[in-house]
């Protein structure tokens, strides 16, 4: 066992015990936490495609071939072998893995889980899925300035972004601009958007950035209520809210059917995301498919969250984890949620200033989404001002919104970072 | 550098662009509903449009155990 | 957004308005009615293998490669290449997927969803082992000769495939046996069969047969009593008719087996659809694994819905539904629903002709499957006459044989088809 | 055409065939059943093979949700 | 059809009648039975890969192109084809499979769901989590000697070994060591370890391994009493334990981390096995992602136990099963139950000689795990020496522990045969 | 031969030797478990991270079914 992977180890136990302990969580950390101990099982290699595993078993002949399979002259060097792997063309790695299989290897079974669950995209499309079935835009469409909440809040993914790039100008860190839009989503607020986006553009920062994205999440009640109380003032505070109109069943029902044509009409790179998304708030309202509705809610959903949990685990390999952009994305990360907290508390005040249906501005905090944490921050700091200020529903609407926010800012990143070579 | 920085622009531009269009349309498509669709016959419609078999049985499980609850409840009273 | 695009989403909002408003079969058209949408938005191409998303890119590097791979010997038209790899053999794709890969593209969400659950045939089987333990034989077995009208009801399908065949003699249409015996399975009123078999033996018309399939299958009440009416007397409807015997236990567990056996000895064309059919009625009434029926019934089978959906949905995208064809094959549906729902009325007419146990000719048209809307339809029109006239269970029994006599019809169609090089 | 025709001829008569041999197999079958194997045994059968404990609790719980219904409806005569 | 194949039917049919009147083990052999049927209807090609339905069409083009693409100089015979194709490197096997796609052959659904189920290894993995998350090591807490009776039994499993070593040193059978191996593992009494094994070590075995493990299991109330009563004397068999210890939440907690945690320092090759189980276990005891626990006991361990067995029926075709191979499994398999018995109570009464707190040796026999039957049998032999012996939770001690001994076992296994070059 | 001699040989004693490995660890663990963490404080971090809603939904229908079972017991003396 390396120290490295003793360390890593040491890190996940330590996220099992903020999970489970702590309630950090712990439906994706745990998963996530167990799936880091198992990448890093020295001599199992479950977090291995077939060819590493050829490769590490450091047998000659085998080494000889897949130097010839990947292109290379012969073999030189381990360091060498794996860059040429990781640069393969699709024909070379097929190569190679038909000589690591010919050889007896086969894939490590979290690898497979990776494969199957995240590279394909499927697993956070899933849960998104389901998160729609759960999601009641109710709030949301009784009062849809509360959008404009959600939408501020995502500043704080585009100023983590500036900030990375920052870094790497600086010479502090080497983050490509696809490194630095998948670090910004931490920012949003959203495991499975974060996921989504790092495995589309940062594959290899995937396990930090998850890791990061529900830690933070869990951590919204102790990392945005200074940053409220800073920047509303007493009176602020206390604003109470007019009562939330009915909101009619028919709304509920075209209201996905809206966003999706607008997505479709403006930004067909979130259309997979916020697809799906509407793929299951349209099951949940429309009250004819309530099976599909309930599955999607219930045991896909698990089945999902269970594999891609274990699957982000793989990822939490030491030689991959152990690096200091792991620092980076770990602090950059904390930066983006203090900076789309801000900017939601903000946004508040300003549509205050140009209406005159008063908003609290304390549920602009809720627009960074961590549904439904954020909302019940929002609640919590409502009544310590004014006993009788429920601001939970309220809360609601920026919430889920910040849901959208963030699907919105991903399918922009993904377009702008492929436009742009990443 | 330069890259990050059109991110960012380009980016809580789209952001807010897209979401004022978002909130027009919903305010919109709710005005039209509640005009046209008004809650009384959306009510009627999906009275006359059952949920599947597997559906009205959940409802009616969920209708029976809160039955039982509220039994419960105005004895324990 | 192309014309087509925007129709086929026009189209697309109209199913969903039909399942969510007019409860038009809504566990699979909300599902494929979403599906469709998202597969005609523009520039995401969900429903896109790689290859055709790389083709449409227009990169001119990207096209020589891919016309390269697929044996052209350089890009000349969007059109040939289009064709050069559908008709590829399989080592050629392979290479055209390895040089979109390396240039960055990848399957749509969709197109995955299509390759996993409906060209492997796994999505159609497993529901169709779901379907198989939710149905009782009971009224079956109380009284087999019902399988006759079950089987009468299939001449739908083959009077409808000499129609689709007809209309190509004619130069109307242009319909290829393959085609044309796909088409027919429309009239055998079952959704996964009709998709298992078009999946076999027509690919590119699937989202017209399964859309036609199950928009029939609603309408049932409308499409059948006219012609019911028509073909029976007042007399005849009002035949009251004996109660079924009691079917013991026993019996209902071997029957799986004794159809399982039959299919096994005379039809292995069919083994799939009935066999998992079989598979999921022998877990319903073994008695001994009750969690599994379960599960096939419930979990499993909604699972297997929504991603069957939404596969069905991929093939709704523009440039493959926006066909003559397409209203060639709806033309032709309702017409093999018609003649499947006349021609189990009459077989009915004819059983009495040789019969002393009169058997009422309402319960015919229930031979065309659509379980149970067909069997309530007949309960209906069997109340009108004669108010005592209870014909729920009595219509049940061709309601199911109507699921066999489909499946049977969809492997004899695959054995010859194939047979005739389709 | 000829196909098509074929098709339609055979695949009726195999169709209609195959389903005569089941109503066949399946009427011998019955008699087989219910003269060697009554109900009385398969029900004996069944009780001395008791469902799995799941299955058993989904029973149980069906049960119980009966008896809350009757309860229910009794109350409310 | 075939002989062989009629007579594999009828196997299969008596192995359903096992299962559904008699109990055996149903969740599990009513689909392999029913697989196994799939498996042997001739013509329909349910459980072979494409290339081999292609083989057996005869076409001479065909096979032409099959030599070829496996590096044949020509057709020669249909033996030396397919020897041919058992051995072809990966690269070979792939170019077959593109001919036989090209010539319009596909997998058999049967071949599919194994592939995806038991080759890639995750069916019983998943299968594993799921009897984690059901499994509650309290009665093994609070006593942790008892897992010397669970490391005891699995001696059945290493004697089976040596027997079947010895078998092919005789030139009775002929097992390689690879064989040898999956066959002892019948011994561990688990149905999923059995099976994992058995798909890495010697997959032409695994159908009769598996109907050999699962139906000795369903025999443990017969073979293990007369055993367990010849080894002990009425005075042994009616020693009362003293009552287990209360175990509180946080050693359930931490229990399947310390397991892992050896696991990975000392026997990598089980962490699958074992990394999945404690997976489950960890999720079931640490009480904060209950909905993951729950879909992990039902949906999820429904669903792959569905296909699992189907997957395991389809290595029931004739080719393969019928072979005096099998024989000797069987009678092997019955060998190592028996022995693991002997050996659990041996150790029982072991213990008592260094030990003050007394065992009932009766409990030993419930290490060779086949949980809860062998727990179950050792209660009910306490009750008819004691009336007042209630054994059941003292015996779930050695039986769960028996489940780590066999996974333990298979572990040892794995790396050993590799070693060996198996 | 040999190697089936091996394989017994070094599989028991690895079996063994993990399991009494195991005994090892988990005695420990145990006392240690016991000594620093006892049942209270356990109880009380649990009710401190109440289970996602879902399964606190589970735990609320078990108990309202219980309910109803035992006041249809009841019923029944
Ligand atoms: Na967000
Ligand atoms: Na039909
Ligand atoms: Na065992």
């Amino acid at each position: 066992m390396t120290i490295g992977q003793f360390s890593m180890m040491v890190v996940c136990l330590g996220l099992l015990f903020l999970a489970i302990r702590k309630n950090f969580e712990p439906l994706l950390l745990v998963p996530i936490g167990f799936g880091g101990i198992l990448a890093n099982i020295p001599g199992a290699n479950l977090a291995l495609p077939a060819v590493e595993a050829a490769m590490y078993s450091g047998d000659a002949g085998v080494l000889a071939q897949l130097s010839q399979a990947l292109g290379l002259s012969g073999f030189e060097s381990m360091e060498s072998l794996k860059v040429a792997f990781e640069n393969a063309p699709a024909a070379a790695a097929e190569r190679a893995a038909q000589v690591a299989s010919d050889a007896g290897f086969s894939n490590g079974m979290l690898y497979n889980f990776y494969n199957v669950a995240i590279a394909s995209g499927v697993a956070p499309l899933v849960i998104f899925m389901g998160v729609g079935a759960m999601t009641d835009f109710g709030p949301l469409l009784a009062n849809p300035r509360t959008l404009f909440l959600g939408a501020a809040a995502q500043f704080g993914i585009f100023a983590t972004v500036l900030g990375a790039v920052g870094m790497s100008a600086m010479g502090i860190m080497d983050f490509s601009i696809a490194d630095a839009a998948a670090i910004g989503i931490i920012g949003g607020a959203d495991g499975p958007t974060a996921i989504y986006v790092s495995s589309l553009l940062a594959p290899d920062l995937l396990g930090a950035i998850a890791v990061a994205a529900y830690s933070y999440m869990a951590l919204v009640p102790l990392i945005q209520p200074p940053i409220m109380r800073a920047l509303t003032t007493e009176q602020e505070r206390r604003i109470e809210m007019v009562q939330l109109r009915h909101v009619s069943k028919s709304e509920k029902i075209v209201f996905p059917l809206v966003l999706l044509i607008l997505v479709a009409l403006f930004l067909p790179d979130a259309a997979p995301l916020l697809g799906m998304f509407c793929f299951g708030n349209l099951m949940r309202e429309c009250g004819v498919v309530s099976r599909l509705s309930d599955t999607a809610q219930n045991a896909l959903i698990n089945i999902t969250t269970i594999f891609l949990g274990l699957s982000v685990g793989s990822k939490l390999a030491a030689d991959k984890f152990l690096d200091p952009k792991t620092l980076g994305i770990l602090a950059l990360g904390i930066v983006a949620f203090a900076i789309g907290t801000a900017a939601g508390v903000l946004m508040a005040k300003l549509l205050n200033m140009v209406s005159k249906n008063k908003v609290n501005p304390l549920i602009g905090s809720a627009g960074v989404s961590a549904v439904p944490m954020a909302a019940r921050v929002s609640n919590k700091l409502g009544l310590e001002a004014n006993p009788h200020n429920f601001l939970l529903m309220h809360a609601m609407g920026p919430n889920v919104a910040g849901v959208i926010g963030s699907a919105v800012a991903a399918g922009v990143m993904i377009t702008m970072v492929r436009a742009m070579g990443g | 550098m330069q890259q990050g920085l059109d991110i960012t622009l380009f980016g809580m531009g789209i952001v807010f662009t897209f979401l004022l269009l978002l909130v027009i349309c919903t305010t919109i498509m709710s005005r039209v509903m509640t005009r046209f669709f008004p809650e009384a016959e959306a009510a009627a419609v999906r009275s006359s449009a059952p949920a599947a078999s597997s559906a009205a049985g959940n409802a009616r499980l969920r209708k029976i155990i809160e039955e039982a609850v509220k039994q419960h409840r105005n004895r324990r009273k």
